[in-house]
């Protein structure tokens, strides 16, 4: 396929936006084309990137193997959500922004997955970002509100700590090639900051821990089509963005690396913990992803750390770089599968909702790692970068990691809870095909897309159905099941049984009042510049007062000027003044 | 044509003129001669931008344009047409010709138009004047000729309140006409006629260097003035009486842009970079202009008056400029021209919204833009267009000049300019999401509490169009910000050419 | 010390007597008599410079202008004095406003 | 205008006259400081005396030397007449002695004095040029004249403000700024008398000066008066 | 062809005007004033042109030429205050002929208004043309009894107190003047200027004749303290007599006092000149200040006279201090620039007043519309005041301060910028009216309809104000042909090699 059309991946989006405002009606139908060309360009991607040096400050499009990957579940996942969307949002009054929005949304994501330069890559990210704010406020409801604040003054924060970091690099490389800008980022003597800034900036995309807190907030009051490419592609932004920005496979940042890794397990346990505190289905879900990001930022991690020695220091962070990316894969089709089949039981009862929480089983058991899904793959992939990459560290990660997936498999057994019990809304209208239609294939895509050669190389793949890691796998998804089970009869299954729930958002309610508090301050502060001019108003009266004093002054005295007697002497004065200066000037 | 592009110095001369004249043939037109005034006023701000593409063409094809009116015991009144000041030049008259096109609009109907779009005129001519000085009289007679001219259109309403905005113009911009003056004549009586040109006037100098750094702060300070930066920024908010064409070209382009090329001049072509690089100087004009970007934005945050807010933006905004100019290398250089014509773009589309928001519904404040999205969804979006800008965001113009700026502070070994340039970011979402999220989010006031002024067919094009032609401008200038033709090529264009000619060819 | 100083001598006090006249009189009229008197000195001054001339002829020259002085002193006394009558007849005063204390135009 | 004189006190006072007398004594200084020899122009007058068209050296200075003096002096009367005629406005009344004041000496003296007056005046006038007098006192001989028979009450010409009055009042100076004119044009020299007939041109020039200085002095005098004034 | 007798036409011109003005009529004086105005640019041409062609000369009067007669010298300065004196004068007689104020007077009273008219201009032109100490009294002489008695044309018996105590102090000046002259003769022999300056002598009659005469001139010039009867006179003057005294005869005082003490009072030393230096800044703060508190538009202008004038005497110290090009250039300029422009002022002002019969500034405002063209004209006018470009004052400020900076004499430039901004002050308490909404005019787009108890103001007067508040402000750019002029005959100043401008 010719790289032009690699143009399209963010511009078709952006014409379906105009769409959508224009001809309201058919907002989804033109943000479902408008996805078309990244699905076809993942398939059969270009040989060559485009080259636009006329367009912003020069962009370069392209694909990569590890782009292509993101591409197709960013394609994907738009695509289903969209016509999912379709069906969803049928009725719902306010449909025309919202289709803005999406396709706006999806204009960003892709353009960013598809960017080779830093500004395009930035442009989308920003994009992307912004959207999404409306996708996230859709409801208008004062939760979503609170939600789309909360995420708001997020990504400006995040805004503010990505750019310097564009601009460190972007400086040093003098270029704006995303290469050539890791490549400074490797040599840079601000290093630290600029890695610093970029786990932080980035990090609140990925939900990295103290800055997950909008996650479990923007994803039960987002529509759901939104809620699934949210979970599912948006949040790989930020993982997509560490990938390009940080200098893997250029330089090895041990330090940075077991940072990653420690924020990365920290994530998987904390999100898995929360998330088993929660009663909504769509909030369980969106703690899960925090999990689930948390072991992607463990594979970066490790791509960091991977010293790049003569033998194989470069290509142990790409393979730990591929093992983030084929998670990512793996873990964008489930979560989006789960959402949007979430959504499904909104609108289904009785048996038809059955079916669905069973089919939704798939996709859970999957997030665990249950053979013989992605998950699987995904893991053994993981572990072996873990092997490549940074072999030192396997005696303790491996372990940590699956008492990670056993986290997983009690956070996915709280979800099921959660989702078969009684709906939480009413439910608008009999889910027809327009919403089963596009879920199955996402489900279908769930189960099959990740096997895609060019997603889980044939090596790892193969690897993957081995007795050994088909039982390494297995145990933390039964321990995970047993636990759940326990906990279940134990203390759930009692009457009058109070389940702990943790409010969405966790610390955010730590954080909340501190917020308002600064905000005041900040408010009060603003105020007080605004009336500092008016401080200085008594200078002013002062110096009236004095005015009018000195007026009164030089009346007076040019009054006495006036008389005859004082202007004679002035005339004898200077009469005489004169003279002298003149006698000694002569 | 060649024989029109030969005529020496006479084309920069007609550039000013042809605003001039116009001006003085409006003074004596009746208030009813509207079709003429509006003809005149247009066919001037027509004659003007082609004259001003004719020399631009003129000089590309390396014509030299120069025009010395001698005013006798050694001093000279020179205009003459560098890169540099053709950009302002064309900027101006540009936008001029936007302006006149809204001016006429929004003011249908209004008494005093003749003396309003006379005066009008004679702004431009002084903005065009100053953009062409080849030296520092000059540009010091042209910049003076600017506080007077404007000032009419300040006081334009006659009320009690404009008079005293323009009492505080005044009191502002005499005074720093003052410095501006004081410094001039020191450095002339010191070193002769200082002529802008390829070598800075002091490049050899043996002045001692307190007095350089006196002369530098006493015509920088002048300048500031006018560049409304902290802490003689205060006329600027008060002048917002004006009638929003007013706010739109003056006090977003014209007048305030003067202060800004000012300080350019100052720097490049007086001083030169190597000598204004001292600390004493250029270094702490950078950490004014800092103070001012963060300052600006904390106050425009504390306003909810929809043009306070958008004059205490450009107050921040401003300082961009100064800052890139102060920080002195190249890529600084080149941000800071760009962002001479970027904000110039955004601002003047965001204050001809807000003016036709004023006068369509009579909104002047923040939280009066309920639903206006859904209202006047055209004019919201040239109007989130120029704010997203403003945040520099991509692909709007404003993110270009802002990543310049921020790689010139790098280049320049100045990384503080970073965290300044963040956190006017951050203040300025502060201030600029707001208006955004009450006009696209929030719900209108119902019909009967809002009243639609009616407006005849041509006023309501008249008020549309030119928003939405800025708000293009400055979308397309960031977008294709790397075509030869955009404003940021022509910055590039002139560092290159001008002031660093080695290491002009930056990223 | 000899005639002509005398004269010059008495020239210069007529000029200063004037000065202090004109200061000190608040009567119109006065005053335009301290000037005129003022103008005496003057010419009394040229004159006595002109004596000084050797030979048994004075100077014609500072006779000339004293002629021509006296020409002018006339008619600024005669300008003065109507102005003076003028004053009196619509503000039936005598003397200036800023020589007197109590009295109001 | 409506505020207060400050107070004048009698320290005032002493200052004021103390620094008169400073200034006189500066002034006195002055007077007693000569030069060795006198530089002035004595000798130069006396020696072109005979190219001047006046033998009296006054004279010569003032009509020929100097004419120029003299003739914007001329025109300093001349203001002051116009000033006097615009300052009197409707006023213009001609002042006389009541006739009751009247005495037989008044009948005599009237009878007598004027012819004599004129007498004395034209031959001022024409003596001008060679021994002291000239124009301008001739001119206050034959304005005293007029006078006396105004206040006298008797055979007064009517001063009002009539073409005829103006053209008294501007004859002198009009003649004389037609003479500079016509030099100016012939001589090419301001106030260039020809070498021939230049006494005559002074005299006619002197003539004009003597009208004009009478019915200007005159004027001063007899206009203003009224009978309002008077009381 | 290069003649030395055009200035002596150039004097006679406005004396043959004055003449024939005598005839009452009103034809009479537009006849006059139609022949007259021409004649006199004509003849100010002829002497601007012969001096350009051969540079400085004298025209002897009476072919005797000095010591013994009377001698006409013309310079580079003389020629441009001709030139001054015609183009203000010229634009000025223009208003009068147009006043209201002047036509309402009875056919007879006007004529002699006409006449004075002419005699100051030909009494001025006199001044600037002679070159004889004892001349100048004369000439001095005619000027103030010809401006007081026009001054009592004005309003009132305030105009006649003014008048009195102009024509009373004047002649004080005047006398003083005539005695110091006595003096310089008796020591010199010779009242010839360039001569005296040849033979002076300095000892204690010299010393006491400079100040003698410094002083009388001073007076002239409204110098503070010494100023006091400047703002009644011309503050309660018709307009156009009010324009001509604060333009050309205040700065007569001013020329004259250069003739000396550039003249031959160099000799005399630097003291002086800095007294007067002092002095004239003095009068530039004390003249703002007043004029800042003045409650009536036209004593405002006369008190902006007083600080104005201010100004000038900074060319004596400046040039005594070395300046002396740009001094000199910088003061001259300023006086044609200040006098177009005080003349313009008193113009719009007169006005004002005219058709409102008030000149109160919170008047003003109620009818500003009306008053918008003769605003405008003030306000042009008051840039040139403030100094402000692109106006010929600022240009001369800009040499001034010039002069100041290369002499290092910074005090004389704080002294010009601070009294620019005070004039700053005063113009600006004027100009704002123009921009209130007055309460008096209705609201609409067309122009209103002139309020009622306002009478109109003839467009001839209006244009004059204009046209001499234009140029006052272009002299800002063609300034070069008046330097140019100014520079023939300059003085040298002593001990400085005088170089020739470019």
């Amino acid at each position: 396929m010719s790289e032009a059309v690699l143009m399209l991946v963010p511009t078709a989006p952006l014409l379906a936006a105009l769409a959508a405002r224009l001809v309201p009606r058919h907002g989804a139908l033109a943000a479902t084309v408008a996805a078309v060309p990244s699905v076809a360009l993942a398939l059969f991607p270009p040989d060559r990137a485009l080259d636009l040096p006329w367009l912003l400050l020069g962009v370069e499009l392209g694909i990569d193997a590890l782009r292509r990957p993101l591409l197709l579940l960013a394609g994907c996942l738009w695509l289903l959500a969209a016509v999912y969307a379709r069906a969803y949002h049928r009725a719902d009054p306010r449909s025309r922004p919202l289709f803005v929005f999406f396709s706006l949304t999806m204009s960003g994501n892709l353009g960013l997955v598809v960017a080779f330069d830093a500004v395009t890559f930035y442009l989308s990210f920003v994009l992307m970002n912004l959207s999404a704010y409306g996708l996230i406020r859709h409801a208008g409801n004062a939760e979503a509100r609170r939600a789309a604040k909360v995420y708001i003054v997020l990504v400006i924060a995040g805004e503010g700590l990505i750019l310097p970091a564009l601009w460190l690099g972007a400086s040093a490389a003098d270029s704006l090639a995303l290469a050539d800008v890791r490549a400074a980022v490797a040599a840079h003597p601000l290093q630290s900051w600029i890695v610093g800034l970029l786990f932080f900036g980035f990090g609140i995309k990925a939900g990295a821990l103290p800055l997950h807190i909008w996650l479990p907030l923007a994803h039960p009051v987002a529509p759901t089509p939104a809620s699934a490419v949210l979970s599912g592609m948006m949040i790989k932004a930020g993982l997509l963005a560490w990938l390009v920005f940080l200098p893997l496979a250029e330089a090895s940042l041990p330090g940075w690396g077991l940072a990653w890794v420690i924020f990365g397990l920290a994530a998987a346990y904390y999100g898995a913990l929360m998330g088993v505190l929660q009663d909504r289905p769509k909030t369980v879900l969106a703690y899960s992803s925090i999990s689930q990001m948390g072991l992607m930022t463990v594979a970066v991690g490790l791509a960091l750390a991977a010293a790049p020695g003569p033998a194989h220091g470069a290509e142990a962070a790409k393979a730990a770089m591929m093992a983030a990316v084929v998670y990512a894969v793996h873990h964008g089709f489930a979560k989006g599968a789960l959402f949007l089949g979430t959504g499904l039981t909104d609108h289904t009862s009785g048996r038809g909702r059955l079916v669905v929480v069973a089919l939704l089983a798939l996709p859970a058991l999957a997030l665990a790692g249950l053979p013989p899904t992605t998950g699987l793959a995904a893991k053994a992939v993981l572990k072996d970068a873990t092997a490549v990459a940074m072999p030192a560290w396997q005696n303790w990660l491996d372990p940590l990691l699956a008492l990670a997936a056993v986290g997983t498999t009690l956070l996915l057994a709280r979800f099921l809870v959660v989702v078969a019990g009684p709906a939480a809304n009413s439910a608008p209208g009999p889910a027809g095909f327009g919403l089963w239609g596009p879920w199955l294939a996402t489900l279908a895509a769930a189960a099959g897309a990740a096997w895609l050669p060019f997603v889980i190389p044939a090596g790892p793949a193969a690897e993957a159905f081995t007795a050994g890691s088909l039982a390494d796998a297995a145990w933390p998804v039964a321990v995970g099941a047993g636990v759940a089970l326990m906990v279940w009869r134990f203390f759930l299954a009692r009457p009058r049984a109070r389940p702990i729930v943790v409010p969405a958002g966790d610390i955010l309610v730590l954080l909340e009042p501190v917020g308002r508090c600064l905000e005041k301050m900040g408010r009060d502060t603003v105020r007080r510049l605004g009336t500092m001019d008016g401080r200085w108003a008594w200078l002013g009266h002062v110096l009236l007062v004095y005015v009018r004093f000195a007026e009164g002054r030089l009346c007076r005295l040019e009054r006495r000027l006036a008389s005859w007697p004082i202007l004679v002497a002035g005339f004898g004065m200077l009469l005489l003044l004169v003279g002298v200066i003149a006698y000694n000037g002569r | 044509m060649t024989a029109l592009l030969a005529t020496g110095g006479w084309l920069p001369v007609s550039v000013v003129l042809s605003s001039f004249l116009t001006g003085i043939f409006i003074f004596f037109l009746r208030e009813e001669d509207v079709l003429m005034r509006s003809l005149l006023n247009l066919g001037g701000a027509v004659l003007k931008v082609a004259l001003g593409i004719l020399l631009l063409w003129g000089v590309a094809q390396g014509f030299v344009y120069t025009f010395v009116l001698p005013l006798g015991a050694g001093l000279d009144l020179i205009l003459f047409a560098d890169p540099l000041a053709l950009q302002f030049v064309l900027l101006s008259a540009g936008l001029w010709l936007v302006t006149t096109v809204y001016a006429i609009a929004f003011l249908e109907g209004s008494p005093e138009r003749s003396r309003f779009f006379g005066y009008f005129s004679l702004c431009v001519t002084a903005s065009t004047g100053i953009a062409l000085a080849g030296n520092l009289l000059t540009f010091v007679i042209f910049y003076e000729f600017l506080t007077l001219a404007t000032y009419p259109l300040v006081v334009h309403h006659g009320t009690r309140e404009a008079l005293k905005a323009g009492r505080t113009y005044l009191i502002y911009t005499l005074g720093g006409g003052m410095l501006l003056f004081i410094g001039a004549v020191w450095l002339q009586g010191l070193i002769g006629p200082v002529v802008f040109g390829p070598v800075p006037a002091l490049a050899e100098t043996d002045l001692p260097r307190g007095v350089l750094i006196a002369i530098f702060w006493l015509i920088a300070g002048g300048l500031a003035v006018k560049a409304a930066m902290v802490p003689v920024h205060g006329w600027l908010p008060t002048a917002m009486v004006a009638p929003a064409p007013v706010s739109a070209l003056l006090h977003a382009v014209a007048v305030v842009k003067a202060g800004a090329f000012g300080l350019f001049r100052l720097v490049y072509d007086v001083y030169g970079i190597a000598l204004a690089g001292a600390p004493a100087m250029g270094g702490l004009l950078a950490m004014l202009a800092s103070v001012t970007i963060v300052y600006g934005s904390l106050r425009a945050i504390a306003e909810s008056d929809i043009k306070k807010r958008l004059a205490y933006s450009t107050v921040s905004q401003l300082s961009y400029i100064a800052l890139g100019t102060a920080l002195g290398g190249p890529l600084a250089a080149v941000g800071a021209l760009a962002h001479l014509v970027h904000q110039g773009l955004m601002k003047i589309t965001l204050f001809f919204c807000a003016g036709r928001l004023a006068e369509t519904y009579d909104i002047h404040n923040v939280h009066e833009l309920a639903g206006m999205g859904r209202r006047m969804p055209v004019t919201m979006t040239a109007f989130t267009v120029a704010a997203l800008g403003m945040i520099g965001l991509p692909p709007v113009a404003g993110f270009v000049s802002k990543w310049y700026l921020a790689l010139g502070g790098l280049q320049t070994g100045n990384d503080w300019v970073l965290a300044v340039l963040v956190l006017s970011s951050v203040l300025n979402a502060a201030y600029f999401l707001p208006p955004l999220y009450v006009a696209w989010f929030t719900a209108p006031p119902p019909e009967a509490r809002l009243q639609r002024r009616i407006l005849p067919g041509w006023v309501e094009w008249g008020l549309l169009v030119p928003p939405v032609i800025t708000a293009s401008l400055a979308l397309v200038a960031g977008l294709l910000a790397a075509l030869p033709i955009s404003p940021l090529a022509w910055a590039e264009l002139i560092v290159a050419l001008r002031y660093f000619p080695v290491t002009g060819d930056g990223p | 010390m000899d005639q002509a100083d005398i004269y010059i001598l008495a020239g210069m006090a007529l000029f200063a007597i004037a000065l202090h006249a004109l200061a000190a009189r608040r009567h119109l009229v006065r005053k335009v008599l301290a000037i005129n008197i003022l103008g005496g000195g003057c010419f009394l001054v040229l004159i006595a410079v002109a004596r000084r001339a050797p030979g048994p002829v004075a100077d014609p020259v500072p006779h000339a202008m004293v002629l021509t002085g006296i020409v002018v002193a006339v008619s600024v006394t005669a300008v003065a004095l109507i102005l003076v009558r003028r004053i009196r007849s619509a503000t039936g005063r005598t003397d200036f406003p800023e020589d007197n204390r109590d009295d109001r135009v | 205008m409506t505020e207060v004189a400050p107070k004048q006190g009698p320290g005032g006072r002493l200052v004021l006259a103390a620094l008169v007398m400073l200034v006189f004594a500066g002034l006195a200084w002055a007077a007693l400081d000569r030069p060795a020899a006198y530089p002035g122009l004595a000798s130069s007058v006396l020696d072109r005396l005979a190219d001047t068209g006046a033998a009296n050296p006054v004279t010569a200075v003032l009509l020929d030397f100097r004419a120029y003096d003299t003739f914007l002096e001329v025109g300093v009367l001349l203001i002051a007449a116009i000033g006097v005629l615009s300052l009197v406005g409707r006023e213009t009344r001609v002042a006389a002695l009541p006739p009751g004041d009247r005495t037989p000496v008044h009948g005599v003296l009237l009878r007598v004095l004027p012819p004599l007056m004129v007498v004395t005046g034209l031959w001022m006038l024409w003596a001008g040029t060679s021994q002291p007098g000239g124009a301008f006192q001739a001119g206050a001989v034959l304005a005293a004249t007029l006078i006396l028979l105004a206040l006298a009450g008797k055979d007064a010409p009517r001063l009002a403000d009539t073409i005829r009055l103006r053209a008294a009042l501007a004859i002198g100076f009009a003649g004389f700024l037609t003479a500079a004119l016509a030099f100016l044009m012939l001589q090419g020299g301001l106030l260039a008398y020809p070498a021939v007939g230049k006494t005559a041109w002074i005299v006619a020039i002197e003539v004009g000066i003597c009208l004009s200085t009478a019915a200007t002095l005159a004027l001063f005098y007899l206009l203003p008066g009224s009978p309002a004034d008077r009381a | 062809m290069v003649d030395t007798s055009w200035a002596a036409i150039a004097v006679a011109v406005p004396l043959l005007a004055a003449l024939a003005s005598l005839w009452p009529g009103r034809w009479t004086a537009v006849a006059v004033m139609a022949v007259a105005v021409p004649g006199a640019l004509l003849a100010t041409l002829g002497v601007v042109w012969t001096v350009y062609e051969i540079g400085v000369y004298r025209h002897p009067v009476g072919g005797w030429g000095a010591p013994l007669g009377i001698d006409l010298y013309v310079d580079g300065l003389a020629a441009a205050f001709l030139a001054l004196l015609a183009v203000v004068a010229g634009l000025a007689s223009l208003h009068v002929l147009a006043d209201p104020d002047v036509k309402a007077m009875p056919r007879r009273r006007q004529s002699l208004f006409w006449s004075l008219w002419y005699w100051v201009w030909g009494a001025l032109a006199a001044m600037f043309v002679s070159g004889d100490a004892f001349n100048i009294y004369v000439t001095l002489e005619l000027a103030t009894l010809a401006g007081v008695i026009l001054v009592s044309f004005g309003h009132g018996a305030v105009a006649l107190f003014a008048s009195l105590r102009y024509l009373l102090i004047g002649t004080l000046g005047a006398l003083s003047y005539v005695l110091g002259v006595a003096l310089l003769y008796g020591a010199t022999g010779t009242l010839d200027l360039v001569l005296l300056g040849e033979r002076l002598v300095p000892g204690p009659a010299v010393v006491v004749a400079a100040a003698l005469v410094t002083v009388g001139l001073a007076i002239k010039a409204a110098l503070v303290p010494l100023h006091i009867w400047l703002p009644p006179a011309h503050g309660s003057a018709p307009a156009g007599v009010s324009a001509i005294l604060s333009a050309l005869v205040v700065k007569a005082g001013f020329y004259l006092l250069v003739r000396y003490w550039l003249g031959p009072f160099v000799s005399l030393g630097d003291g002086v000149a800095t007294a007067l230096g002092i002095l004239g800044a003095v009068g530039v703060l004390w003249g703002s200040l007043n004029a800042i508190r003045q409650e009536r538009l036209k004593l405002l202008v006369a008190y902006s006279t007083v600080a104005q004038v201010g100004y000038l005497f900074l060319l004596f110290p400046l040039a005594a201090a070395g300046g002396h090009v740009m001094a000199w250039s910088g003061a001259h300029l300023l006086v044609l620039s200040h006098a177009t422009a005080k003349a313009a002022a008193f113009l719009a002002a007169g006005n004002i007043l005219t058709s409102q019969g008030t000149d109160h500034l919170s008047e003003i405002g109620r009818a500003s519309h009306h008053h918008r063209l003769s605003l405008l004209a003030f306000g042009l006018a008051g840039a040139t005041l403030m100094g402000l470009p692109p106006s010929g004052g600022f240009l001369a400020k800009w040499l001034m301060v010039t002069a100041a900076v290369e002499t290092g004499q910074w005090w004389w430039a704080a002294v010009l910028i601070i009294g620019g901004k005070l004039a700053a002050i005063y113009v600006y308490r004027v100009v704002r009216l123009g921009f209130v909404t007055s309460p008096m005019e209705p609201p609409g787009a067309a122009g209103p309809p002139r309020p009622p108890g306002l009478l109109p103001v003839p467009m001839l007067t209006i244009l004059a104000a204009l046209g001499l508040a234009v140029v006052s402000v272009g002299l800002g750019f063609a300034s070069a042909p008046p330097l140019r002029l100014l520079q023939i005959g300059m003085p040298a100043a002593p001990g400085i090699a005088l170089e020739p401008l470019p």
